[in-house]
């Protein structure tokens, strides 16, 4: 069937769910089977590198590659398939900024390998010893990739063309962008395959959502029961819906949790962090700083909460390291 | 609240009997004062108008050592009774406050000798402690034997409120008033409480500190004082010691009480004489210990 | 890559602040009227109100190479617009966590009420957040950043090595 | 960087800039090498003209932006000069004039920002380059924008009833517009209702005063509430909503007709409350008025003197005693509101308290009065009838007047309150013709500018008034001779001889200078204008703007924007009258196009921007679901803007992109900017 348009589907820094969200199309799975020609797919087929490279540059119709950057041999393999792809869609939250591994950017590569290979509770490691990038033996060379200081975007390392948002992307949204592809009308470059306006659009309890919301208090999930009606920013409960693109379809907010941001922001914010930080602290009721404080208090983790997804996409990327 | 006692080269000599009498009334007042540890000379004298630089870090030299003394204390407060040293010390804290790069040498300076300045102490007159910590009521209610009818002229010199104390009112001072109203005296209403007593003009050209002194005395006198409370050993001892010089000079008949406050506020605590000091004037003030024991004079 | 030679400089922080129209900006130009000189590190942008400093504004700042925020607006109470200032105090004060957490000293970031008869305020807080950066040092960000972005950009020169042969 | 001229382009945007720098004289010439910021900038991107100038605001200076504007095509125009505040506007207007929208012009401050603050000519070039940079980047975002006209209200409120206020109210209501003229105090009439006499002329203040006090509570122009305070203003320009508190004063206003039988039936037979009005030299009852020509003619009762206030146990005679039955003991405030289009403040000063400056013996010594005493005890209606007496009853020999109490003295205030001088001139003349006494002066300067004062200065030297240059160090009971006993003798050096003065007197009076009223703060605050360093109200512009404030439709006049006399005062009044009839009479102003909107393809509804707003100018749609401004009410702050989570709101002229841009230019060369100058001059 040559005449089928190529796909490719790669993962990076990862946990395997956005793999997962490609079987979840379920019988529609069948329908892009027929469409498409699956050239490259680590997950489900066995595919070698050697293969990739012996195709022709440019002879993939899109490449979706999941996972954020974090060693040598991730970036080397996106490389090679931005190479030969006409076009790449980071796919999910970890291509697209981040995701949840990039909170590992609030420490450096030293204190994860230190933590990872000697401190960790269930570590035992007296000689310290870390994994080697080179060992030889018998005039044999075993590599191992390199961690990198940062985990990066996939636009960080590439050039990319879409974004399909979402930790992970809903199939909806995955279909209509097969369906995108396959009619030939791209859109402009760099487009965020998902509707740019933020959740609250799309939201079940938007009606529920009072005007002024004069916060006291905060709470995390497990610190109170929510009523499972009510908007969850009323209930005092941090929802990033307010700064988070739509196109969900509030999955979380119907399973009675607030969103946590994994859309990542609308086009017209450059850091969502910031925004939802902006917008939720501007509607605090107290005025005085230590009442100002206590009420912060709530929030004992801003950047988990507020750059769950997307600290690698976030103005500053990492923690700043002064001289 | 812990407190830090500057003493100065005044108060182990001719001001013996200030220290002896503030310690003591301290101690009665239940405050925890230690005395600074290798503490120098404060560069009052002739220092500031040789070497500004060096003066300041002498100077500051005592302040990195209470920083080093009491280093747990966030705000570390220096008592310094002799208004010499209360001046100076606190004009060493402003300069260095407001000249960032002489602190730089002069903590340079004092890291050489392994001390460090960083600013948290607050210079403190006695004055200050007992009327804005203390509280005049908390002395009112110590006060065992109060001295009532004595009049007090309170004489509080130049530099005790002058020119970088904030504590008191420069012009129209009043919390020695205070204390004296707190241990039962009066307080005589009289315009000279913070008029030059001569200082150190007394001791090298006297025809003009003798006639600056005598007129602070002879308007006390005129006022119905019983005695002059100071809060300066210099002040004091101008005051007391040359009454009779000024009463051969200006052929007059002078002759009162000139005494430390806290020798006054020791008396009304109770305190022996002999402990605050007394003995160690040369005009004892007859008229307070006559008004004390009804009539009766004491003998030191 | 930061050039040996620039280190030999003294350092001249750079410090990028937002002046409320009604009474920083204002005190700021009668610190101009009065002739008053202060440290020349700090860069005004005047918005209309401190409510109007969105904290993207901060963090573009620090990430675009500023080594200092400063943000001035109207005693509490005093807002021309009622309560923009505590709007902005309060997303100050969840800032600064964030920045603290991101490994940015609270020094660099400071929000001043100052009023438009305070042209002495411009003046001391002005020299007192620069001498403090100075002693704080450079910020650089662009610089680390790019510094860091050269691991990933050896293996891009590699490939356009490898490359080159093929196409010629 | 780029040196492509005239071809530069971020996002798409390829504008035609055109960068001035002005010289301002030496201004800015002196400290910012202008030619190399000039040279910098046209090396930038987009830049199709960069050229410096002696000074840009002049004619030739604008025709030169106009020039271009049409000869080069430019569609962006930046200048570099003096501050926004001073100038944006000329600029705007400029540009507009030569066809170019001016909302495509920007102004960068590198003058107040730049050469007056920095003491580094190096430094100087190099922030201003950066200043210049930001703003060329910035530009490429500017937009076409049109401005909101808003109606004026044609109504006035004058607040404060002296006689700035008075002169600023009889001014408007001519004019045929309508003022509401309200006054904190029982009457009008204010400070000079209390002088005797006036300098230089020495008209007598209440013949010249009292006349105006009965137009105003005549003039069918004017409404006037006395005993009144403004407790809440809202709304802008045009359109100021007013909450105005009546006090009561326990006697109903239309039916009283000041007959004062009230007063003379009061249980209280003598008089024993302190008399505000004669500064407590003389007593008053509980029911009283505060002098004889009050305006308005209405008694008043002081609850907290009046025993059935207290014990509800008076036998009311008072009651009885008035047949209009105007008296109503259980009167409460009252509360007005009011739709004004632009406010007169003339809310007047304070004495300096005497009692701050110990060494005069204010308070302490019987004998030494303010100058405000003096003044009602050398008028004739005044507590002694006009007879100049010390608290013995004696005539005084000797009066010792004391220039600058509180006044150009580091410890009080350091500005001259400028009317001293001559009021002191004035009391010594008075003092003088009273009693015959030596009469001295003691003064730091004599400060005489004005028609006529320098003439009667001249005049009390030749009526043998002592004159002695020195600040008074002390007043002192302390007597060194027997000429001092039972005096007061004043100590100074008399620095035109060299020596230390003591001069004893029966009398001392204490020329106590002008301050801002206590509740100054408060009075800004509501109507949200700014103090000056020392408490005064601010001025828009010290020269150009005197009775504007930052605030539009607000003005002020009289001692509450600093010291000043009658003359200066009344000249005030009718300016701030001036400007106002001007916006009365032009019908609308023009506000700046710096509101907040709401893009609602954009806007999810998600409301947290809708109790953000102090004008609550957001509303929610339920037909749509978004939120929307409402832009006849935005007022520009844009907090709306930096708190929208989905980037929704943009704020004209403060765009995000714009902010950004600008925050990009700042520092894209920090740090780098002089190397790159050498290269560019190279």
């Amino acid at each position: 069937m040559p005449d089928k348009p190529k796909i490719g589907f790669y993962w990076c820094a990862s946990c395997g769910g956005c793999e997962e969200s490609v079987v979840d199309l379920a019988e529609d799975i069948v329908m892009v089977a027929d469409a498409v020609d699956i050239v490259f797919w680590p997950v489900a087929m066995d595919f070698k590198k050697a293969d990739v490279e012996a195709m022709e540059d440019g002879s993939i119709l899109a490449t979706m590659i999941n996972g954020a950057i974090r060693t040598s041999e991730q970036e080397e393999m996106a490389r090679l398939i931005r190479r030969k792809s006409k076009i790449v869609i980071a796919y999910g939250s970890c291509a697209h900024m981040g995701g949840i591994p990039s909170l590992a950017n609030e420490f450096t590569r030293e204190q994860i390998l230190e933590y990872m290979y000697q401190e960790a509770p269930s570590v035992v490691n007296p000689e310290k010893t870390r994994p080697m990038l080179e060992f030889k033996h018998n005039s044999q060379t075993v590599t191992l990739p390199e961690i990198r200081n940062l985990v990066r975007t996939l636009d960080q390392v590439i050039d990319v063309d879409y974004y399909l948002p979402g930790c992970p992307p809903t199939p909806k949204l995955l279909k209509a962008a097969v369906l995108t592809l396959l009619s030939g009308e791209y859109p402009p470059k760099g487009t965020v395959l998902s509707p740019d306006e933020a959740l609250c659009e799309e939201c079940p309890r938007k009606e529920s959502k009072p005007t002024d919301l004069a916060f006291k208090h905060f709470y995390r999930p497990h610190q109170i029961l929510f009523d499972n009606k009510k908007c969850l920013l009323a209930q005092g409960v941090v929802c990033m819906g307010p700064a988070t693109r739509a196109g969900c379809e509030a999955l979380c907010i119907n399973g009675n949790m607030p969103c946590s941001g994994c859309f990542g922001p609308t086009s017209r914010v450059r850091d969502q962090g910031a925004k939802i930080l902006s917008s939720i602290c501007s509607n605090i009721d107290p005025k005085e700083e230590i009442a100002i404080d206590a009420v912060l208090d709530d929030i004992p983790d801003p950047i988990g909460t507020f750059y769950r997804y997307g600290l690698a996409s976030s103005l500053l990327r990492k923690k700043v390291m002064e001289d | 609240m812990r407190y830090l006692y500057y003493p100065g080269c005044s108060l182990k000599s001719t001001g013996k009997s200030y220290e002896e009498s503030l310690l003591a009334v301290f101690k009665a007042l239940k405050m925890d004062v230690v005395e600074i540890n290798d503490w120098n000379c404060c560069g009052a004298t002739a220092y500031m108008a040789v070497d500004e630089t060096k003066a300041f870090a002498i100077a500051a030299r005592n302040l990195a050592l209470a920083e080093e003394q009491f280093n747990k204390e966030e705000e570390i407060h220096v008592i310094a009774p002799c208004s010499a040293c209360y001046m100076v010390l606190l004009k060493t804290k402003m300069f260095l406050e407001q000249n960032l790069a002489e602190k730089g040498r002069i903590k340079n300076a004092l890291k050489e000798s392994g001390l460090n300045y960083e600013g948290k102490v607050k210079i403190r007159h006695p004055l200050d402690v007992l009327v804005n910590d203390i509280g005049v009521k908390e002395i009112a209610k110590a006060v065992t034997h109060p001295l009532k009818g004595v009049k007090v002229a309170s004489y509080y010199g130049c530099q005790t409120v002058r020119p970088y104390s904030t504590f008191d009112d420069q012009r129209e001072p009043h919390t020695m008033d205070d204390i004296t109203a707190a241990i039962g005296a009066e307080s005589v209403d009289w315009p000279l409480k913070t008029r030059c007593c001569g200082a150190s003009l007394t001791g090298t050209i006297d025809r003009v500190g003798l006639p600056l002194s005598f007129m602070i005395l002879k308007e006390a006198s005129k006022r119905r004082a019983d005695v002059v409370s100071t809060s300066c050993p210099l002040c004091q001892f101008n005051l007391e010691c040359y009454q009779d010089n000024m009463n051969k000079q200006f052929r007059n008949d002078i002759h009162i009480g000139v005494v430390y406050f806290s020798q006054l506020m020791g008396l009304a605590l109770g305190i022996d004489p002999k402990t605050l000091g007394m003995n160690r004037l040369f005009v004892p003030p007859e008229n307070v210990y006559k008004i004390m024991k009804g009539g009766e004079k004491v003998y030191v | 890559m930061p050039n040996p030679e620039k280190k030999e400089k003294k350092f001249e922080p750079k410090i990028v602040a937002f002046f409320c129209n009604w009474c920083t900006y204002t005190a700021a130009d009668l610190a101009g009227v009065s002739r008053l000189k202060y440290a020349p590190n700090v860069r005004v942008i005047r918005i209309m109100c401190s409510g109007r400093v969105d904290p993207q504004f901060i963090l573009q700042a620090f990430a675009s190479g500023a080594d200092g925020v400063l943000i001035g607006g109207c005693h509490p109470g005093d807002c021309h617009y009622s309560e923009g200032n505590y709007k902005m105090l309060r997303r100050f004060r969840l800032l600064q966590r964030v920045l603290k957490v991101l490994g940015i000293a609270e020094e660099r970031c400071r929000l001043e009420w100052i009023s438009a008869s305070e042209g002495d305020k411009v003046k001391t807080v002005i020299n007192d957040m620069v001498e403090k950066v100075r002693n704080l040092g450079p910020l650089s960000i662009p610089a680390k950043m790019s510094d860091i972005d050269e691991e990933i950009k050896e293996l891009e020169k590699e490939i356009n090595r490898e490359e080159v042969p093929q196409h010629a | 960087m780029s040196n492509t001229n005239g071809n530069g382009t971020i996002k798409g945007i390829t504008p035609r800039i055109g960068f001035y720098i002005c010289h301002c004289g030496h201004n800015i010439a002196a400290m910012v090498d202008v030619e190399k910021v000039q040279k910098f900038v046209a090396s930038l991107p987009g830049v199709v003209v960069s050229r410096d100038y002696k000074y840009m605001c002049s004619d030739p200076g604008q025709e030169l932006v106009q020039k271009d504007i049409k000869e080069l095509k430019l569609n962006r125009i930046v200048v570099a000069s003096c501050s926004p505040l001073l100038h944006e506007h000329t600029f705007r207007r400029a540009v507009e004039k030569a066809g170019l929208n001016p909302f495509f012009f920007h102004m960068v401050n590198i003058r107040e920002n730049v050469s007056w603050v920095t003491d580094n000519r190096e430094q100087a070039t190099a922030k201003a380059n950066a200043l210049a940079r930001a703003a060329i980047q910035r530009v490429f975002f500017h937009k076409s924008l049109e401005t909101k006209k808003v109606p004026i209200n044609p109504d006035v409120l004058i607040v404060g009833g002296g006689i700035a206020g008075i002169h600023a109210a009889l001014t408007i209501a001519n004019a045929g517009k309508h003022v509401y003229l309200v006054e904190r105090e029982p009457t009008i009439g204010g400070h000079m209702a209390m002088f005797d006499k006036t300098f230089p002329t020495l008209d007598c203040a209440a013949c010249i005063l009292t006349p105006k006090m009965s137009s105003v509570k005549n003039h069918p122009n004017i409404t006037l509430w006395t005993y009144s305070e403004v407790e809440k203003v809202e709304g802008f320009v045009g359109n100021y909503k007013v909450n105005i508190k009546r006090k009561p004063r326990y006697v109903i206003e239309e039916l009283c007709v000041g007959c004062m039988d009230c007063i003379d039936a009061c249980i209280y037979k003598e008089a024993k409350y302190p008399d505000e009005f004669n500064q407590g030299l003389s007593k008053r009852k509980p029911i009283y008025i505060p002098f004889p020509q009050a305006t308005p003619q209405v008694v008043l009762f002081d609850p907290e003197t009046c025993i059935d206030f207290k014990s509800h146990r008076c036998k009311k005679t008072c009651i009885e005693a008035c047949d209009r039955k105007a008296i109503d003991l259980k009167q409460v405030p009252e509360y007005k509101e009011i739709n004004v289009g632009t406010v007169i403040l003339a809310t007047g000063f304070k004495t300096y308290d005497a009692e701050k400056s110990p060494q005069y013996g204010y308070k302490k010594f019987p004998n030494v009065f303010t100058s405000l005493e003096i003044e009602r005890i050398v008028n004739a209606s005044g507590p002694t009838n006009g007879e100049v007496l010390t608290k013995e009853g004696n005539i005084p020999k000797s009066v010792g007047i004391i220039h600058c109490v509180g006044s150009r003295d580091e410890k009080a205030h350091k500005w001259c309150s400028r009317v001293c001088c001559m009021y002191s001139l004035k009391l010594a003349h008075l003092i003088k013709e009273h009693t015959g006494a030596e009469v001295y002066n003691f003064y730091i300067d004599m400060r005489t500018p004005g028609k006529g004062y320098e003439e009667f200065y001249d005049k009390l030297m030749n009526e043998g008034v002592h004159f002695v240059r020195g600040r008074v160090a002390e007043v002192t009971d302390w007597a060194l001779i027997p000429e001092e006993e039972h005096k007061l003798t004043i100590r100074v050096e008399d620095t035109l001889i060299g020596v230390v003065r003591r001069i004893p007197v029966d009398m001392v009076v204490l020329a106590v200078g002008m301050e801002p009223r206590e509740d100054a703060q408060d009075i800004r605050r509501m109507f949200n204008i700014s103090c000056s360093t020392e408490g005064f109200f601010l001025e828009r512009h010290p020269k150009l703007a005197p009775v504007s404030t930052f605030t539009d439709g607000i003005f002020i006049a009289g001692g509450c924007q600093g010291p000043r006399d009658i003359p200066d005062s009344v000249a005030q009044a009718g300016a701030a009258a001036a400007e106002a009839l001007s916006l009365i009479s032009a019908g609308s102003i023009e506000l700046e196009p710096n509101t907040a909107s709401i893009i609602e393809s954009f806007c999810s509804g998600c409301k947290s921007c809708i109790p953000l707003c102090p004008y609550s100018a957001i509303s929610f749609n339920e037909g749509t679901k978004k939120a929307v401004i409402n832009e006849a009410l935005c007022k520009g702050c844009g907090t709306c803007v930096a708190a929208c989570p989905s980037g929704s709101i943009i704020q004209n002229l403060f765009e995000d992109e714009q902010i950004f841009s600008e925050i990009d230019g700042l520092l894209k060369f920090a740090g780098i900017e002089l190397e790159e100058m050498e290269v560019v001059n190279a």
